[in-house]
This record gives structure tokens, C-alpha cells and sequence, in this order.
């Protein structure tokens, strides 16, 4: 990988900042006959849980203008399984593995960290913000003291790489951005799935199998860019910015606006080659501007050319 | 599994709503085993954003082909596609129809199902040419049975069942199935005309293909759920498209 | 118009269910070369201050996958301009005029309808949510409290029809849902834009004359819909639904969420004679269904079907 | 203004930039003015999601066409529309390039901004035959001069400019410009290159039109705004796209 997409948080290197998104990539190998898996920095598993979940009911999926509304309801095959079936595979992995921990408590996101923290993984990402589960992570997004006390907890419980994943779907961004921070996280993500409806005229159901589902895809874009810059410019630490982004020149945007590194979701679906297609873009726009590593264009958003 | 961008040969109208595509595979053919489907980028724009699952109807060397009803935006850019315009696959997918040893073989096909019911024949045919191949292929109306004598062709025998009667028999096509006892029975069609085949071929051994909204197609996105008669999920992308029919209705 | 699509707010009849929205039909009579007026059941003009504004510095618009960033900045003649300009227009209208008020103070709300309160129009909405003036309306979505202040202020001016227009871009909607109501609102409007952000990567500003600016069109469907779903389950007046609709089939979903009319906003851009279309849909759908009268589908949705 | 669901005649590329669309204009031709432009969408799905605003270049009974450029998904989409396919145009819209009798015209186009400036030059050479009518006509380089012959016969001269000198001179099409007091000025082209014209010919009657991005075209979302010397705005789709030199750089 070229030297100009390295990228850093903390000690760690990523030899590109395209990372994986959760939920999108699986476990990092169900895509592995077609995409070279470190042509990401790091790939973010599937939200775990401390025991098995079966989901949502179908359909999980519907598809809307330039995006997608999923109700996957966490499923996971629980830490245990996790382990069993992860613990080699992880072992040797040309790519740096994040696992994001979906629980519903405290106590469950502490037990899913203990269980597997001698694994060979580089840290966690905290869902503090699923939609698709009732009494799930959301409630830690709701009141910024709640998620300052569970990041807080989890901090002493690891020295892995922490981060903390925000929802989008409340309206204090700054102030969950701070606490995460506050708490100790070494990095924040957002944004993940906006909740989103969708009504089957013929029979007045749900599109998908619960009422409201997490949104994504090209669609939230502009929305995941204004909070990807809201929260760089309130914490000091890394931000790692999505939502939407499906292309390099999406990427650039998002670093543009304070995003240390970016994550793929949704768009991988479509084309799942597109962490090579970035870094190409990357390279190549770096070039262009005659940089020497993409560091140099963070937070580089100028706002308004009238101002 | 290969991603390949492919170019379009041919794709021409079989009926009002059905089309047979044929594109370029690069050799992918050689992987594809019949049941396998595959996901295709039709578009380069944003609307629709995501891929559209299809068995695959045939292949030949250097050639895939599918069969498609138009039911949607999707669709209808597909029935678009002119010769030599480009279009983005990702395949084969999914796991493939078994092929126990039997006698007698019983095809069900709904709607599109033949496509996926169309390659398995083929197959049957070529490892089992003695057999007797019965297909049963019901359809809305006669419009609707395409490439009917190169079907026949690979059967024993073919009963057709059209909505309006007008073709074959009038009804649904399960009202009219018969087995033996040793048939073996693959079947791809809408999930009630599964269901309803499971119910009159409970003693035979039957493999059924499934379809579910997909939105990855490999088995990341946990979007295909299909609930088994054991209480848990399976993945039709990845666990199917191709599941025993005592799995899922027994 | 077939009676099917009539519909009522109040004492109110509106020949059929679907407005043009504020800010994409501009005084009613730009598009009249090309669509019938009274297609529309109700036109909501551009928002009306009391001065003139000039608006934001251009460029104004950029197109995002399935949507648009508006920074408009709520350019519009002003209330003396607007008096002399449309008073006359207004006296025979083939439909009902509901006009938008833009305003940054208590004061300048009332000070506006007090100067056009004489005029033939039905009613008001009042924006207390536009994302594109620096002191503007926002503020008012911020806090209830606010919102219900004013809105009660208003309500004593005017016996016309008031309507009040909420913002999506905090989490309360169901607290400002609520205060608006309870203030004396006949019915409440919503969504207005959502923030968004987009910036040209070859110079690092921002592709409008603003940092942000207000997004809307389809992409934001699921978002709006989920939102006017829970503002019905909140109130007892009538919700006026909008966000993202451009069909037919849309403008139903939002009826069975709750929406007792809607609004079709960015979609006019594209589909000038969209209300023909969506009258056109909803009268075979109604048929199709058995249906007597619109108003039959509005909250008729089931939820999941697993539940 | 009329809302026209019209079929394409024929699409051609002029160069590996360039192509000319023609299609049916339902007898619309019959309002257009020199100056007008028309609102197109160009596809069924929703991204992009807004119409697309274009001079027009030539009308003929019962047709329009459009000279465009590719530069974006939308002309990348119009470029694969095939004879017999539907576009729908809103139009005409727009003010007009304004008429004062004169004896010599000159005219300045750079790259597509020649679409508006031919539709004009037909006119002048229509209603004043006998005038000077000299076109100062600049592109990137001698590809994108396109319909060279068809344009050249409207004109008593016409001075080349590229960029990169392969046709003409070398340099930019305001470097070589020439007035006399009494020529009245069209231009359409980028707005530096207006700007510079404007320098360059402050002392005649100058009319310029402008590009601004556009969501409505009519006048409702307000969005096309462009400063006045007054430092006001007004709006290119309905105040424009024709404004005198003197309204915006005076
Ligand atoms: C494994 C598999 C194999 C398939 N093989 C074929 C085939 O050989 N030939 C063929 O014509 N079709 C096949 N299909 C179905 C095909 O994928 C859909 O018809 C297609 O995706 C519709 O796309 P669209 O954009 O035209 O419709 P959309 O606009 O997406 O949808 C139109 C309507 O169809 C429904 N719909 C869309 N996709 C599905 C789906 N996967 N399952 C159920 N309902 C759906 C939507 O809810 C909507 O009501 C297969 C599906 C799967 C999962
Ligand atoms: C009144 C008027 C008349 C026009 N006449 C012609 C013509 O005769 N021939 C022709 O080729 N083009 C003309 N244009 C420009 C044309 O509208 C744009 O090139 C077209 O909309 C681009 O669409 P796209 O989807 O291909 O590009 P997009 O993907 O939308 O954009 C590609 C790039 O072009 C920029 N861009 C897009 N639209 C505009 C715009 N209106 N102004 C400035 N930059 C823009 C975008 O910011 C982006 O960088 C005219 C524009 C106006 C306003
Ligand atoms: C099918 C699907 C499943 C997801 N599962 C998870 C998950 O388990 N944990 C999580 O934190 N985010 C999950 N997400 C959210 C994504 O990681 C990401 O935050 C969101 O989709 C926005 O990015 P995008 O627009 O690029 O998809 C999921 C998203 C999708 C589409
Ligand atoms: C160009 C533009 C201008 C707008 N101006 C106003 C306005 O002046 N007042 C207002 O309340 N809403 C305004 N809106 C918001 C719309 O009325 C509507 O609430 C929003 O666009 C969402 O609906 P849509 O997705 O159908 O466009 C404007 C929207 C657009 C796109
Ligand atoms: S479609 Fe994604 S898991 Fe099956
Ligand atoms: S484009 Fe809408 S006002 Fe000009």
C-alpha cells in the first residue's frame, strides 16, 4: 500500500484509512474470493452480543431512493461461537479487526470485552446507537451521562483501542461526542443508521419486519457529513466518519470535514472492490494536490467561499 | 466466487414481460453449478442503489443467460440494456440443487422459477439421461410459457398449468403434481406454490429454491433471513437459495 | 375534483389532500402556464418576513444522490412588496392561499400576518424552522417553551388558519408537536429540511454560499415519514405530511402514517403537474380499495406484521 | 412554457465531448426566442434527481436541438438516449437576447456557449441580412469546434480561437477580440470569459447570457441567483439568462 494513505490513532497504523463498516462485512472473509482484504485499514465485524441472537423477523431489507432501510436486529452467533469460530481466523488476518460490541447493558458489554479480549484483535467499537433492537444500545445514545458511565466502565476493562459509535438520531451529538471523549474512548465513529419507515401501500404493513429500521447508503449523506463535522470540531480525539459514502471523492468530503478515517457501509453491498476504488482516488487526488499523505487534508473544510 | 464486468450480447422480449438476457462471463461459467444465482449492478447511477438477485437460466462457453420478469424499477433499466452496453456481476452464488440418484426426476416451476428449474433439467438430463424428467410449469397465461419445445425438449414429459387456462391445465400448477414414491422433486416458484407442493410430496425427497430481499447476496448483511421449521434463521443467500423442503415446511 | 380527495382541517374544505409546499411553487402563479392550479388543494407561498431579504450568496443549490441542498436564505420581497404584489392575484385564486411566514422575532411574526391578516388567503404557516438564516426560526424548534410562546402570541392574532411547521432537526418532535397544539395550532406541518452539508473537494469550500444548508427530495422519505408518524401519534390536529414525496404511492404511505394532507415540495422542481398525478393515484387507489374518501386511509397503518 | 413529453430523432456525438440531440418539440418551436432555454429530465429514476437546463441550438418544424457537452451523470445519460426514446422538456424559459437594430453584430462563444449564440446568429442573419455579423468563437481546442461549415455560413467572419492552438489563434478568445463603437455584443460562455468581454467592450450594448445551477427554472425555489451591480440578486432562469454586460459588471 502506498505510504501517502497511512494513517495513525494512538500507536496504531492503518496502511489505509478505509475501514470496513459494521454489519456490512460480516466477519472479514465471506467477501475474501473477491476483495483483497487489506485494501482496508481495518474491518469492523458484525455487532456482537454476549449471546447468540436470532434477529428480526423478515424482511429484514427495503430498498429506497439512493439508500436502504434494514432491520437486521443485531443476529450474531453470541461471543462464545464468536470465539470459536473467529479465534484462528483472526489469528493470521492480512487486516486490522475491530469488533463492534452490540449489548443492551453495562454488564453485557463488559462480559462480551472479557470473554474476548485475548483475542488477536485490535480493539472495539462500542454500538451505543443500534435502532433495530428494542431495548438495545439506543437508551446509551439518549442521555450522554449513561454512555460517559458504560465508555467509562469498558476503558478500564481494556487497554485495546476504544471506540465509541454514535447515533445519529438524537440531537446531542456534541455533547455524546464529549462524553465519549471525556470517558476515555480513543476514538469516536458516527454516524450509524438514521431510523427510517416504509409503508407497503397494499397491505398498510411495515416494509420490514418492525416498524422503524436503521437507514443508510448514498441518501444520508449530506446529513452524516454535517455531524461527522460537528463532532470534529468538539473532541480532540479521532473521529472516524460514514454514512453514505460511496466513492473516494465522498471519502475526501468526510476527511475534508474532520474525519481521520472514513468507513464503508452500505456501498459494499453494491461494490464491494470499492475499498480498492478509494484508495486509488485517494493516491491519485493526493497527487494531484501534490500532498504527501492524506493527514494533510483533514479538517481542511474552508466553509463558505463568501465568508 | 468472481466479480465480472461483463458486456451484453443479447437481450430480447420472450413475452410481454419476460426477457432473456445473455452477457459475456469470462469463464465463470465453468464455476456454476445449477441452483447458483448471481447479483447484478444493472445501473451506474444511484436509483436503485443495490444489486438484483437472478438464477441463472443457462450458460454456454463464455456466455451466462437470464430470464427476467419486469416488476420494477430494476428491471425495467435491465430491459433497456443494448447489445454491448456494460453490466457488473458478482457469481455464482449461493449453494446448488443435490443430485441423489433416481429414476424419476419431478421439476415445479412458478412464474421465473423455470429459469432456475430450466438449468437443473439440463443438468438432470446430461448426469441422469435415462431418467424420467417430468416438469410440471404453471404460468399466468400461455404468454407467459417461453422457450417452450428447447424446455420440452429436456423432459419426459411437461404438464402446463396457466392461471386462465389457456395453455394446459386451468388452476395452479399443484392442484395437477403427481409423484411416485422414489421421485425426487426440485421446485422454484413463489413461496405459497412451495409450501403447496411440500404438502402433496411430503414423502418424497424435495429440494426447493427460495427467494427473500437481499441486499450483500454473500452472507454479510444477514438481510435474507428465512425461518426454518427448527425456530432458527438461515441465510437464503448463503445457507440457500436451495433448501430441503422438510427444512423449512416440515 | 372527484369528492373522494375532499378533505377538511378545521371548517376548512380542501378540494383535494395535496399542497404545494413552501419555497418550490413560489406565489402560486409561476407554473400557471403549465399546471392547473386547483390541482393543488392549497398553495403555501415562500416564506414571508417583514422586511425584504436579499437571501444567501449563490451558489444555492447542489444536487445530492436522490435529494438537494437548499441555502435560499429565505429571499422574498417583503411583506409591502408582497401585499402590492399579490393582494389583487389572491382576490380570485382557483385555490387556497396559506402564507408562509419567515420571521426571526415574536414580534416581526405578528407584525407580518397583522399587515396581511386582511388579505383573501386562508391562513398561515409558520416556519420556525428554517436552516438557512443565522438567527432565524431555528430557534424556536430548539425549545418547545419558545414555540409554544409564540404560537400562543399568534393564535390571538389571527382566527385565520394556523398552521405551524416543524424542524427534524431536533430530537423533540414530539415536545414541539405537542406545544404547538397546545398553543392553539389547527394543525401542524412537517418536515421541513433537514442540515445538510456538501463540499466541493478540488477548492475545500462548501458547495453552497453557507457551510450548510437545508436538504430535501426523496432521499429524506423514510426519515420524514417515521417523523410525521410519531408528531400523529402525539397530537389530535390534523399533521400535515411531507419530506421526500414524489409520488402517488408516497403521498398514501404518509396518509397511513398519519398525515391528514401533504405537502409535495422538491419533487414540483422535477413534476410540475405532480399534484394532477398523485389526485390521479389516490382516486384509483381509493377505488381500487373500495374507498369512499381519502380521509379513510389516514392512520391506517398496522405496524408490523409480526406483531 | 409548456410541459413536452418528446420523443429523440437523433443523437450524435460532434466530438468526444460534444454531441447534438434533436427531438420532437409537439410545435413549441413556434414560441422560442433566441436566448430561451428548455428544462430537461433526462431519466425515469430519481438520481439525478433534478432536470437539466439547456440552450437551445436550433429548432426546425416540429424539432429542437440541443448542443451539449458531457460532463456530469446527467449528459452522461443523455448521451446513451437512442432514436425513439423519451426525454420530457419543460420550456421555453427565460428571457431573450434583445434586438436593437445595428449594422455590425458580434458574437463570442466559449465551448457549448455556441448553442445560444447560433440560435441567435440564425436570427440576426434572418432579420437584419444585411448586417456585419463577426463571431469570436473559442474552445479548448479544434475538436471542439464543431459544425464549423453550419455556423460559418451565418457569419461575415468568424475569428478561432483554442487554447491549445490548433485551430486559429492560440490563447484565449478575449485576447482577440475587436469592436467598433456602434457593434452591439452577444456572448455565452463561461463568466470569466464574460467578464473580460465586458472589459473589453464597455462602451457597447452588450448582452450576455449566463449559466447559474438551477432547481426549477421557472422562478419558484429562488436558487439561480446572480449579484447585480446593484448588489441585488436576480434570477438567471426567469430575470435571464440574458442580462446586459452593465447589469452584472458594470
Ligand atoms: C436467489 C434469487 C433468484 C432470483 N431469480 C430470478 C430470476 O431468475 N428471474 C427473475 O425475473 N427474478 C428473479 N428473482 C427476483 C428478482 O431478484 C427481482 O424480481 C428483482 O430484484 C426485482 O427488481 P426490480 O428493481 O425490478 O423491482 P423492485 O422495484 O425492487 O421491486 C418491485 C416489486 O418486487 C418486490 N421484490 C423485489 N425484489 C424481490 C425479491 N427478491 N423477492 C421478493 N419480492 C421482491 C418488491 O417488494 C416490489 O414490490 C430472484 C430473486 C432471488 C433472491
Ligand atoms: C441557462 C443554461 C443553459 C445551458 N445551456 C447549455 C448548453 O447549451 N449546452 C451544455 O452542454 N450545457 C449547458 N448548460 C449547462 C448544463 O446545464 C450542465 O452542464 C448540466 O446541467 C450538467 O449536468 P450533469 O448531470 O451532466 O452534470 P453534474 O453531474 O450535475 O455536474 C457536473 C459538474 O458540472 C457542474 N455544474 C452542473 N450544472 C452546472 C451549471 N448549471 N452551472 C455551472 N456548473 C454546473 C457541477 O457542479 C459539477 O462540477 C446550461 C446551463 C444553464 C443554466
Ligand atoms: C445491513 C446493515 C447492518 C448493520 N449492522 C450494524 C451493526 O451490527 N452494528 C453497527 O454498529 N452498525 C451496523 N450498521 C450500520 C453501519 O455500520 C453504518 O454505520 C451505517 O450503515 C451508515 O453507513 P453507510 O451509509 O455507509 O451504510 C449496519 C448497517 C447495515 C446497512
Ligand atoms: C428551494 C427550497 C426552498 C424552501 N423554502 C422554504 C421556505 O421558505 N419556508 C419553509 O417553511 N420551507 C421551505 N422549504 C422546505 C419545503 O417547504 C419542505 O418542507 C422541504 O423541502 C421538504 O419537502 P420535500 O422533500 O418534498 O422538498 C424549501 C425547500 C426548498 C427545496
Ligand atoms: S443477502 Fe446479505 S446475507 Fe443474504
Ligand atoms: S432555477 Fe429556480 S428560481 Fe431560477
Amino acid at each position: 500500500m502506498n505510504e501517502k494513505l497511512k494513517v495513525k490513532i494512538g500507536n496504531t497504523e492503518f496502511a489505509t484509512p478505509v475501514i470496513a463498516a459494521s454489519g456490512t462485512f460480516g466477519f472479514g472473509i465471506e467477501y475474501a474470493d473477491i476483495v483483497n482484504l487489506d485494501d482496508f485499514g481495518a474491518i469492523v465485524t458484525k455487532g456482537l452480543s454476549l449471546l447468540p441472537k436470532e434477529g428480526n423477523p423478515p424482511p429484514r431489507i427495503v430498498e429506497t431512493p439512493c439508500g436502504l432501510i434494514n432491520s437486521i436486529g443485531l443476529a450474531n452467533p453470541g461471543t462464545d461461537e464468536f470465539i470459536k469460530n473467529y479465534e484462528e481466523t483472526y489469528r493470521v488476518f492480512p487486516t486490522h479487526v475491530i469488533v463492534n460490541v452490540g449489548a443492551e447493558t453495562e454488564n453485557e458489554f463488559l462480559s462480551v470485552i472479557k470473554k474476548i479480549e485475548h483475542m488477536n484483535i485490535l480493539g472495539y467499537e462500542l454500538n451505543i446507537s443500534c435502532p433495530n433492537v428494542e431495548t438495545g444500545g439506543m437508551m446509551f445514545s439518549e442521555d450522554p451521562n449513561t454512555a460517559f458511565a458504560l465508555v467509562k466502565k469498558v476503558r478500564k476493562a481494556t487497554e485495546k483501542l476504544l471506540i465509541t459509535k454514535l447515533s445519529p438520531n438524537f440531537c446531542n451529538i456534541r455533547e455524546l461526542a464529549r462524553a465519549s471523549e471525556d470517558a476515555g474512548s480513543d476514538a469516536i465513529s458516527l454516524v450509524n443508521t438514521f431510523l427510517g419507515m416504509s409503508i407497503d401501500i397494499e397491505t398498510g404493513y411495515s416494509r420490514i419486519g418492525k416498524p422503524f429500521g436503521g437507514f443508510s447508503g448514498p441518501a444520508i449523506k449530506p446529513m452524516a457529513l454535517k455531524m461527522v463535522y460537528e463532532a470534529a470540531r468538539t473532541v480532540n480525539i479521532p473521529v472516524i466518519g460514514m454514512g453514505g459514502i460511496n466513492s473516494g471523492s465522498d471519502a475526501i468530503e468526510f476527511f475534508m470535514a474532520g474525519a481521520s478515517m472514513i468507513q464503508v457501509g452500505s456501498a459494499i453491498f453494491r461494490n464491494p472492490q470499492i475499498a480498492f476504488d478509494i484508495n486509488n482516488f485517494i493516491e491519485q487526488y493526493l497527487d494531484r494536490k501534490g500532498l504527501s499523505n492524506v493527514s494533510e487534508i483533514i479538517g481542511t473544510f474552508k466553509g463558505s467561499k463568501n465568508e | 466466487m468472481k466479480r465480472i464486468k461483463s458486456r451484453v450480447l443479447n437481450n430480447k422480449p420472450l413475452s410481454p414481460d419476460l426477457y432473456l438476457i445473455e452477457f459475456t462471463s469470462m469463464g465463470v461459467e465453468n464455476e456454476i453449478l445449477p441452483g447458483n444465482f448471481i447479483n447484478i449492478e444493472i445501473n451506474k447511477n444511484l436509483d436503485p442503489f443495490l444489486r438484483r438477485p437472478f438464477s441463472i437460466f443457462d450458460t454456454s462457453e463464455g456466455t451466462i443467460s437470464v430470464l427476467y420478469r419486469i416488476v420494477g424499477k430494476g428491471t425495467e433499466l435491465m430491459k433497456n440494456l443494448k447489445t454491448g452496453e456494460y453490466i457488473d456481476f458478482i457469481g455464482p452464488l449461493g449453494n446448488a440443487y443435490p443430485a441423489p440418484e433416481s429414476d424419476e426426476f419431478i421439476f415445479v416451476a412458478g412464474g421465473t422459477g423455470i429459469a432456475s428449474v430450466h438449468y437443473m433439467l439440463k443438468a438432470v438430463k446430461k448426469n441422469f439421461p435415462e431418467s424420467k424428467r417430468i416438469l410440471f410449469w404453471g404460468a399466468k397465461n400461455r404468454h407467459e410459457i417461453v422457450l417452450k419445445e428447447q424446455i420440452e425438449n429436456l423432459c419426459s414429459e411437461v404438464v402446463f398449468t396457466t392461471e386462465d387456462g389457456s395453455l394446459g391445465n386451468k388452476g395452479l400448477v399443484t392442484d395437477f403434481i403427481k409423484t411416485n414414491p422414489n421421485s425426487v422433486i426440485y421446485a422454484c416458484g413463489p413461496t405459497p406454490m412451495l409450501k403447496s407442493v411440500y404438502e402433496k410430496t411430503k414423502m418424497n425427497k424435495s429440494y426447493f429454491s427460495f427467494e427473500e430481499r437481499m441486499a450483500c447476496g454473500v452472507g454479510v448483511c444477514l438481510g435474507c433471513a428465512i425461518m426454518t421449521k427448527s425456530g432458527k434463521y438461515k441465510y437464503v443467500c448463503k445457507d440457500g437459495p436451495v433448501f430441503e423442503g422438510s427444512e423449512i415446511f416440515g
